[in-house]
């Protein structure tokens, strides 16, 4: 086989040779046979998984044969080969119903990215300069297997870590059997933006721990507390979907979309009525409302059914929440609150949302739960229009279905630098495209800790600020050259298990990280050799998806050949049935009195409030090495390729800071440089930044781009679940200099007075 | 003022062809090694693409487009002044048509090559010319582009045509007082002109023509150079006025233009005893004018755009009154008016050299600015706020620029070096006295001594 | 009857999430041009999301508005263009033939949306990026006007196929990239000259307006305003 | 060959007294009117001896050039626009307005260029042969002279030449005239 390739090969590269010369540098290299069969110029589509963010939409890869420069027998050369060239939406996915996000659309580039690592590296260099030597698969899994025998010999397995990006499904549950079988903790998922909160505070309402599922399309009135659900929160391009249809898709009906928030984000922009109210009351409004609705009679505390339990004194109408008592609080007019009462109650089915900042604050969980509770009140959970909770795959109890670790990652990662300080750090660390040491505040000293760490091992694509660390880098395959499944948390009313063979063949000397770990486990031997039995990632996923395949209502179930084709066909199985939402078991549980939030930094000192948000095109920062992304300006300050700091007009008067001038954000934990961009949006008394740029080292496109504000946020968690309170500092900014704005638009007013001319 | 001699005459005016001063190579090497970075910075900028300018979205003209039309405007001095002059039958003309249309020809070839270079594939500029190319695609006819082609291609021809007649009898001249390949090469230039008076009348005649047919041609030049942005539907572009406009514009820098080559002519060559004060006095009296009529049509211009308060034109208006161009504007607004009226107005200025030509210099910046003022601030408005921009030039660009107003120059020596500058016969026309008898002329002057009215008739007498 | 092809932006759908803006990109190979050029207002967008504000804080209120090319009828750009690099189609679309294009940039001075782009310098693709170029599309070099097409390499590969299988093409069977991708369902593409169309059902509807309308350049896009929510009470007290 | 007599003056009246002294015996037998040739460096209108070929069609033929030019101009737009009509989206294939722009430039040079070929023609330009010529004419001097005057005639002239007020009467064979 090898021979006749060879011989192919040779006599090929003697006519292509003789063809072409014209000093281009693909024309001096060797053609290789075709592995596939393609026809040129016919397009072909194959389902995939979008892996942009935690979403889980389903994609349609358009592919095509084109000429790639592969490695083959160790020998460059070039060979047709099917080519992903664009990402759309699945149309029979229910999450994303042939739809699909820029961020999605720009995973194309993770494939195709310049500066993705190609071969397994083993660090030549100190710690942390990024020198590298190229060693060969073999050498690589036989390093870190020997590394790891050795921590099980010395029998510290349990100081093997695990730091991982959101990955679920079988995916997930390889990793925990793995970590499980070898006696390590489970995985730690590091997510700046987690929702642990909500998810706890559903768990504590409704008895699931898990993001919900938003019926907009049939809701008559929806209210938003900060969540930024048609940018960047929960599953944005199915709600966006579904907000399409609650605005203009039934004849006659328009919802109406209330904004609660002190920035006017994307999702706000589109709100009939924006409302921005003082940081972290957000709970106490909603409860306002609650009260309003009660003591009016809109609503009867009963309609709440068992959600009435969830606040103390709701039978008693929530004395303490009176219009007057909120204004007090919130900032919100009385008169503002009863009249938005009254139209929730009169243009039922209405639906409350809450996410990102609100609960990013001390008081996070009271403010969840109180959404929650007026969610209940409004009679809204699993009803049209409403909220529902999205059934998770049957199998894999244990580790598969939404990650809600029991705490916030943020705590998680603390634990972590704590033993480090404490001289005793997890003797072994493996990573898997996560990057604390970006996503957490610089005074929590992760990367100090890290270093702590004597041997790390990543599973990454790319070299970024954590592991530039690695002592050891065995590639990843890009999503769209992987077996990839994924269990959305929410998005769609009923149960979806996505599935998607490789659309593409690897372009370089990569490994999909399942089967480097089920290599690894192979070579380990013993209980974790029992545990994960499984020769190859694909064979797991096909014994998981039969077991799917069990008689849906009247129609028999398949066979199972034709079962696996057909889901790899269709890129996973799912029911349209929305009973399947499954009963809410809630336990009482309250937040006593009214709880305001607590910030950290004096007002006299950090006159503003700093609101980092994650970037509708950059998210947390992990599209940043995207070009397309970069280069796509923001909706709100049309910026590309650089940060800004948004800042009220009224406020920069006050400071003599005018558009464009360089500011210093400071906090009581460090200090940031940015352009400041004046911005009507924004109240006065807050400083708003993208997370997503301020790179030290992620690809030729992030490195050394912008600033990153996490870096300068208190390390505050929220008591419940110990996430991060990323909305709990208090800053305070002065200009440096000239600074310099990238920005994609002129004018900011379509009817530009005489005034303000440009 | 000093009487001459037909011999001094020649002698004077061929001075300056036969004879080549160290200061003549100075010249010619200073302003060819300008001209030569102009052309290397073109190179830099087809090399590496356009880009290498400071042109962007939505300003994609600038520096380039406002050259064009700033140098065709300078080419409005020459044959437009000459020929009104020649049918007013203004003798003080004589000294002066020469060195005007000479300004026309080069400042049409100048002018010309900006619309080529400011394209982004320059080297695929002739496919705006009208040819029978293989693939059977003509211009677009309706192109203000395509007209300007004809338009320049028709006043390059006509002002070459109405430059070459009269110097026919000067080479023969010179052919006469020359030896060696001098002698040959005007032998040739003068087409074996003997100066029988069938030729002399076929001259005349077709210089009369000439002078009637390329004045409507010079005004249909810039007005269809005005087209170009008066065809576009851009804020303060589309308008009805940029016809008449342009072309008052042209000539006023036009005359600017004049005056200031034949400063520099008189100081260079030593023409004072030909080139006159009073000369110099009456262009200031045109050029006077032509700062009126200015002011006029930038004024009505203005005020109904603001009356008409349209707001995207409004948005426009308002950059260039108290926004980012306004001090641009206002410049404008001093070198056009507020600096030349008074030093043209007043005679006592008006009447020294100096004064008129102090004022045409700060109209030729001032007209500079008006055509950059005319682009740039429009463009960078146009309609949706949203596509607002703004526009920086590069050292390529200022580069082109400067080398531009070398190439004028190098162009305006060589020539003086190869051909009389002043019209030598027509000069002597103007000299002789008409016959008493057959004087088809009411008034029979002597020729006076001095004052303009001796430039018609007496400027020198042949000696009898 | 020839074909009109035409498309409606409802402005109540669009969220201004700007993924059509990507799929554009991605669809027809428009290059990125890097920090510098962006600064230099050399960014290139065939489709834009453009947002203005209304008001001061508390009342600032965001409009988003996709704008691409209105693909006009009587197009600025195409008489202004010397050789007729820019022309009308007889399906009604403002093309753009790159190879006659000498970049004269007229054109683009004309067009009152702005939506043409320039190629100030010579696209480049850092490899292997140039694998995922849509082999459907043609590259632009520099000195060339580029706009959209309303993904006219689509509109031909459909009617091709409708052709071969000698049937009418359906309405929507096909759409623009950025019509194919918007979430909320903002845009319809489709032939206006079909009246069954969903496109041409639309634009009869009395919510459309056109873009610069008053220009005079009759244009193929037409845009439904946002709606305000009627039946919202006063605050009391 | 023609052989010309001729005599240079240094002012118009004294030529134009040569002249009438010529024309004036032109009547008797010899030569005529027509044989009498002048050349000046500067054109003298107004005098009689200049009056020679003073009529031409030119402006007529400058017309007819700008008539010819404009037709040529309009058929040149406007056929090429019709021959292969390109969608205009509802604007006319033939716009009258536009095309004039081109018609009116093209009309110009019509007449222009017509304008220079009748002259040179005309004119007899360019001719480089030998012909009657004088090189002191270029400092002011008027040539009057008679082409191949007949020899019983010659005493004649040269003595109507000389009372004229020339220097002296020269000989010059001119290949034509």
């Amino acid at each position: 086989m090898e021979r006749r390739d060879f011989l192919k090969a040779a006599a090929l590269t003697g006519a292509t040779a003789a063809l072409d010369n014209c000093g281009n540098p693909e024309h001096q290299l060797i053609r290789f046979i075709p592995e596939e069969d393609l026809v040129p110029g016919v397009a072909e589509y194959k389902p995939s998984i979008c892996t942009m963010c935690p979403a889980g939409c389903g994609l349609m890869v358009r592919v095509m044969e084109g000429d790639a420069e592969v490695i083959r027998h160790g020998e460059p050369g070039l060979i047709k080969m099917g080519l992903a060239k664009k990402l759309e939406g699945n149309p029979n996915h229910p999450i994303s119903q042939g739809k699909l996000c820029g961020r999605g659309q720009a995973g194309l580039q993770v494939t195709y990215h310049p500066d993705r690592l190609r071969h397994p590296l083993k660090r030549s260099g100190p710690r942390g300069s990024g020198q590298y030597q190229e060693v060969s698969w073999d050498e690589a899994i036989k390093e870190l297997v020997s590394r790891l025998s050795a921590l099980r010999s010395a029998n510290q397995p349990g100081s093997l870590a695990f730091l991982t990006q959101t990955v679920r499904g079988q995916r997930r549950e390889l990793m925990e059997k793995f970590l499980k079988s070898f006696g390590a903790p489970p995985a730690v998922t590091t997510e700046l933006f987690d929702d642990a909160v909500l998810r706890r505070a559903n768990e504590v309402s409704f008895g699931r721990p898990q993001l919900p599922t938003f019926d907009l399309a049939r809701a008559n009135y929806v209210i938003a507390f900060g969540a930024d659900f048609l940018g960047t929160w929960n599953s944005p391009v199915a709600q966006s979907v579904a907000y399409g249809e609650m605005r203009q898709g039934r004849a006659g009906v328009r919802g109406k979309f209330v904004m609660v928030e002190a920035r006017v984000s994307q999702t706000g922009a589109s709100a009939d009525e924006w409302i921005p109210g003082r940081p972290g009351t957000e709970g106490i409004l909603a409860l306002g409302l609650a009260h309003v609705m009660i003591e009016q009679k809109l609503r009867r505390a009963g309609d709440a059914g068992h959600a009435g339990s969830l606040i103390e004194g709701w039978s008693k109408g929530l004395p303490d929440y009176a219009p007057p008592a909120v204004e007090a609080s919130t900032g919100v007019p009385a008169a503002k609150i009863i009249r938005l009462a009254r139209e929730m109650a009169a243009h039922p089915p209405s639906l409350a949302m809450v996410g990102g900042a609100p609960l990013a604050h001390s008081n996070g969980m009271f403010t969840a739960l109180a959404v929650n509770g007026l969610n209940a009140l409004l009679g809204n959970v699993g009803n049209p229009g409403g909220i529902f909770f999205q059934p998770q795959p049957p199998s894999g109890k244990a580790a598969s279905g939404p990650p809600t670790s029991p705490k916030g990652s943020f705590s998680r990662v603390g634990e972590l630098i704590q033993q480090a300080q404490n001289g005793n750090a997890p003797k072994g660390l493996l990573l898997y495209g996560a990057n604390p040491v970006f996503t957490s505040p610089s005074s929590l000293g992760v990367r100090e800790a890290l270093e702590k760490i004597p041997y790390i091992a990543s599973l990454g694509s790319f070299i970024d600020e954590t592991s530039i660390l690695a002592d050891l880098i065995l590639p990843d395959h890009s999503p769209l050259e992987s077996w990839l499944d994924d269990a959305p948390e929410s998005g769609a009313i009923g149960p979806v298990a996505s599935l998607s063979a490789p659309a593409m063949r690897p372009l370089h000397n990569t490994r999909a990280m399942p089967d480097v770990l089920l290599e690894v486990a192979h070579q380990l031997g013993g209980e974790v050799a029992a545990a994960l039995p499984w020769k190859s990632y694909d064979e797991l996923l096909r014994v998981t998806f039969e077991s799917y395949n069990k008689p849906q209502g009247k129609n028999q179930a398949a066979k199972p050949g034709d079962f696996w084709k057909t889901v790899q066909e269709r890129g996973g199985v799912w029911s349209s049935s929305e009973t399947a939402s499954g009963a809410l078991a809630g336990a009482s549980h309250a937040p006593a009195a009214m709880l305001g939030p607590e910030f950290d930094g004096a007002e006299k000192d950090f006159p503003f409030h700093f609101l980092p948000y994650a970037s509708q095109m950059l998210l947390d920062g992990s599209l940043a090495h995207l070009p397309w992304m970069q280069e796509t300006p923001d909706p709100i300050s049309t910026a590309m390729w650089s940060t800004w700091v948004e800042i009220n007009p009224k406020a920069a008067d006050g400071l003599g800071i005018v558009q464009g001038d360089l500011v210093e954000i400071a906090s009581r934990h460090g200090k940031v440089q940015a352009s400041a961009l004046i911005s009507p949006g924004i109240a006065p008394d807050f400083i708003a930044m993208p997370v997503g740029q301020g790179h030290e080292y992620f690809t030729r496109y992030a490195s050394g781009r912008g600033a990153n504000p996490v870096a300068i946020l208190a390390p505050v968690a929220v008591p419940e679940t110990g996430s991060l309170a990323w909305a709990a500092t208090r800053v305070k900014i002065s200009k440096v200099g000239k600074g310099k704005l990238v920005l994609f638009a002129g004018g900011i007013r379509e009817h530009p007075q005489e005034g303000e001319l440009r | 003022m000093s009487e001459k001699t037909i011999a001094q005459v020649n002698e004077d005016l061929l001075r300056p062809v036969l004879r080549t001063t160290r200061r003549f190579w100075i010249a010619v090497l200073l302003l060819g090694s300008v001209v030569a970075a102009g052309i290397g910075a073109f190179g830099y900028q087809v090399w590496n693409g356009i880009g290498v300018w400071g042109i962007n979205r939505p300003v994609f003209w600038a520096f380039d487009i406002t050259n064009f039309v700033f140098w065709i405007g300078i080419s409005h001095a020459g044959t437009l002044i000459s020929a009104i002059l020649r049918i007013a039958d203004a003798g003080w003309r004589r000294p002066v048509t020469r060195c005007a249309e000479v300004i026309t020809l080069f400042a049409l070839m100048i002018g010309g090559i900006f619309p080529i270079i400011h394209l982004g594939r320059p080297w695929l500029f002739f496919w705006m010319i009208p040819y029978p190319s293989e693939r059977q695609i003509w211009p677009q006819f309706r192109s203000p582009l395509a007209w300007d082609f004809f338009a320049i291609g028709t006043y390059l021809t006509g002002s070459f045509i109405f430059l070459a007649y009269p110097m026919i009898p000067d080479f023969a001249l010179v052919r006469d007082k020359v030896t060696g390949w001098r002698k040959k090469l005007y032998t040739v230039l003068a087409l074996g002109w003997r100066g029988t008076p069938r030729q002399w009348h076929r001259l005349e005649k077709a210089m009369h023509i000439m002078a009637i047919v390329i004045i409507p041609v010079a005004v249909s030049v810039h007005t269809i150079v005005s087209w170009d942005f008066a065809m576009a539907p851009v804020p303060m572009w589309h308008s009805t006025i940029f016809g008449p406009y342009f072309v008052a514009g042209a000539i006023f820098s036009g005359i600017a233009g004049l005056i200031i080559a034949m400063a520099f002519l008189r100081k260079v060559l030593s023409l004072e005893d030909y080139l006159l004060p009073v000369h110099f006095d009456n262009l200031g009296k045109l050029l006077l004018t032509m700062c009126l009529v200015w002011v006029y049509f930038i004024f009505s211009e203005r005020l109904t755009v603001w009356y008409g308060n349209e707001s995207a034109e409004m948005a426009v208006f308002w950059t260039t009154q108290r926004g980012p161009f306004a001090p641009l504007f206002w410049t404008m607004v001093f070198c056009n008016f507020i600096i030349p009226f008074p030093l043209l107005a007043i005679k006592r200025f008006r009447t020294t050299i100096t004064g008129v030509v102090i004022a045409s210099w700060t109209v030729v910046i001032g007209m500079w600015l008006e055509r950059y003022l005319i682009i740039v601030p429009s463009l960078s408005h146009k309609y949706l706020p949203y596509t607002y921009g703004s526009y920086r030039p590069t050292w390529v660009e200022v580069t082109i620029l400067v080398a531009s107003n070398a190439a004028m120059g190098l162009l305006y020596i060589l020539f003086s070096k190869f051909v009389p500058i002043v019209s030598i016969w027509e000069l002597k026309v103007g000299s002789h006295k008409p016959p008493v008898v057959h004087h088809r002329l009411s008034v029979v002057r002597d020729s006076s001594p001095t004052g303009a009215s001796a430039i018609d008739d007496g400027l020198l007498t042949t000696d009898q | 009857m020839a074909r009109k092809w035409g498309m409606v932006v409802d402005l109540d759908r669009c969220t201004g999430c700007e993924a059509c803006v990507v799929a554009c990109r991605a669809e027809n190979n428009v290059p990125t041009v890097g920090e510098d050029q962006a600064g230099r207002g050399r960014a290139m967008h065939w489709i834009r999301v453009e947002r203005y504000w209304e008001g001061e804080f508390p009342e600032a209120r965001l409009k988003f508005r996709p704008v691409l090319c209105q693909q006009c009828d009587a197009a600025p750009c195409e008489p202004t263009c010397p050789t007729y690099a820019s022309h009308h189609t007889s399906e009604g679309l403002n093309a753009q033939i790159y190879n006659r294009c000498i970049g004269t940039r007229y054109c683009a001075n004309a067009c009152p949306y702005s939506v043409r782009f320039f190629n100030f310098y010579n696209p480049v693709w850092d490899k292997p990026f140039h694998l995922q170029l849509n082999p459907d599309v043609s590259v632009r070099e520099v000195g060339v006007m580029e706009k959209c097409t309303f993904c006219v390499q689509r509109i031909q590969a459909a009617e091709i196929q409708a052709e071969a299988e000698q049937r009418d093409l359906k309405d929507g069977e096909f759409n623009p990239a950025c019509v194919q991708t918007c979430p909320p369902k903002a845009m319809v593409f489709g032939d206006l000259n079909d009246p069954g169309s969903e496109v041409a059902r639309l634009t009869r509807s009395n919510r459309a307006t056109q873009l610069l309308g008053e220009l005079g350049t009759r244009p193929s896009v037409t845009y439904f305003e946002a709606e305000s929510w009627e039946e919202g009470e006063k605050d009391q007290g | 060959m023609m052989r010309v007599l001729y005599a240079l003056y240094s002012d118009p009246d004294s030529a134009q007294r040569a002249f009438d002294s010529l024309r004036a015996s032109g009547a008797t037998p010899g030569f005529d009117e027509r044989q009498i040739a002048v050349v000046s460096s500067e054109p003298f209108d107004g005098y009689d001896f200049f009056k020679q070929d003073h009529k031409t069609i030119l402006p007529w033929i400058a017309a007819l050039g700008g008539l010819v030019g404009g037709v040529a101009g309009f058929w040149f737009a406007a056929y090429t626009q019709a021959v292969y009509p390109i969608p205009t989206g509802g604007m006319p294939i033939v716009p009258f307005y536009a095309d004039g722009v081109v018609t009116y430039e093209l009309t110009m040079l019509g007449a222009i260029l017509a304008t220079l070929i009748t002259m040179l023609f005309t004119a007899r330009l360019p001719n480089w042969k030998r012909k009657l010529y004088d090189p002191e004419v270029s400092d002011g001097k008027i040539l009057v002279g008679v082409f191949d005057a007949p020899e019983t005639s010659r005493a004649g002239v040269e003595k109507k030449l000389i009372e004229a007020g020339a220097g002296g009467v020269k000989e010059f064979l001119s290949e034509s005239r």
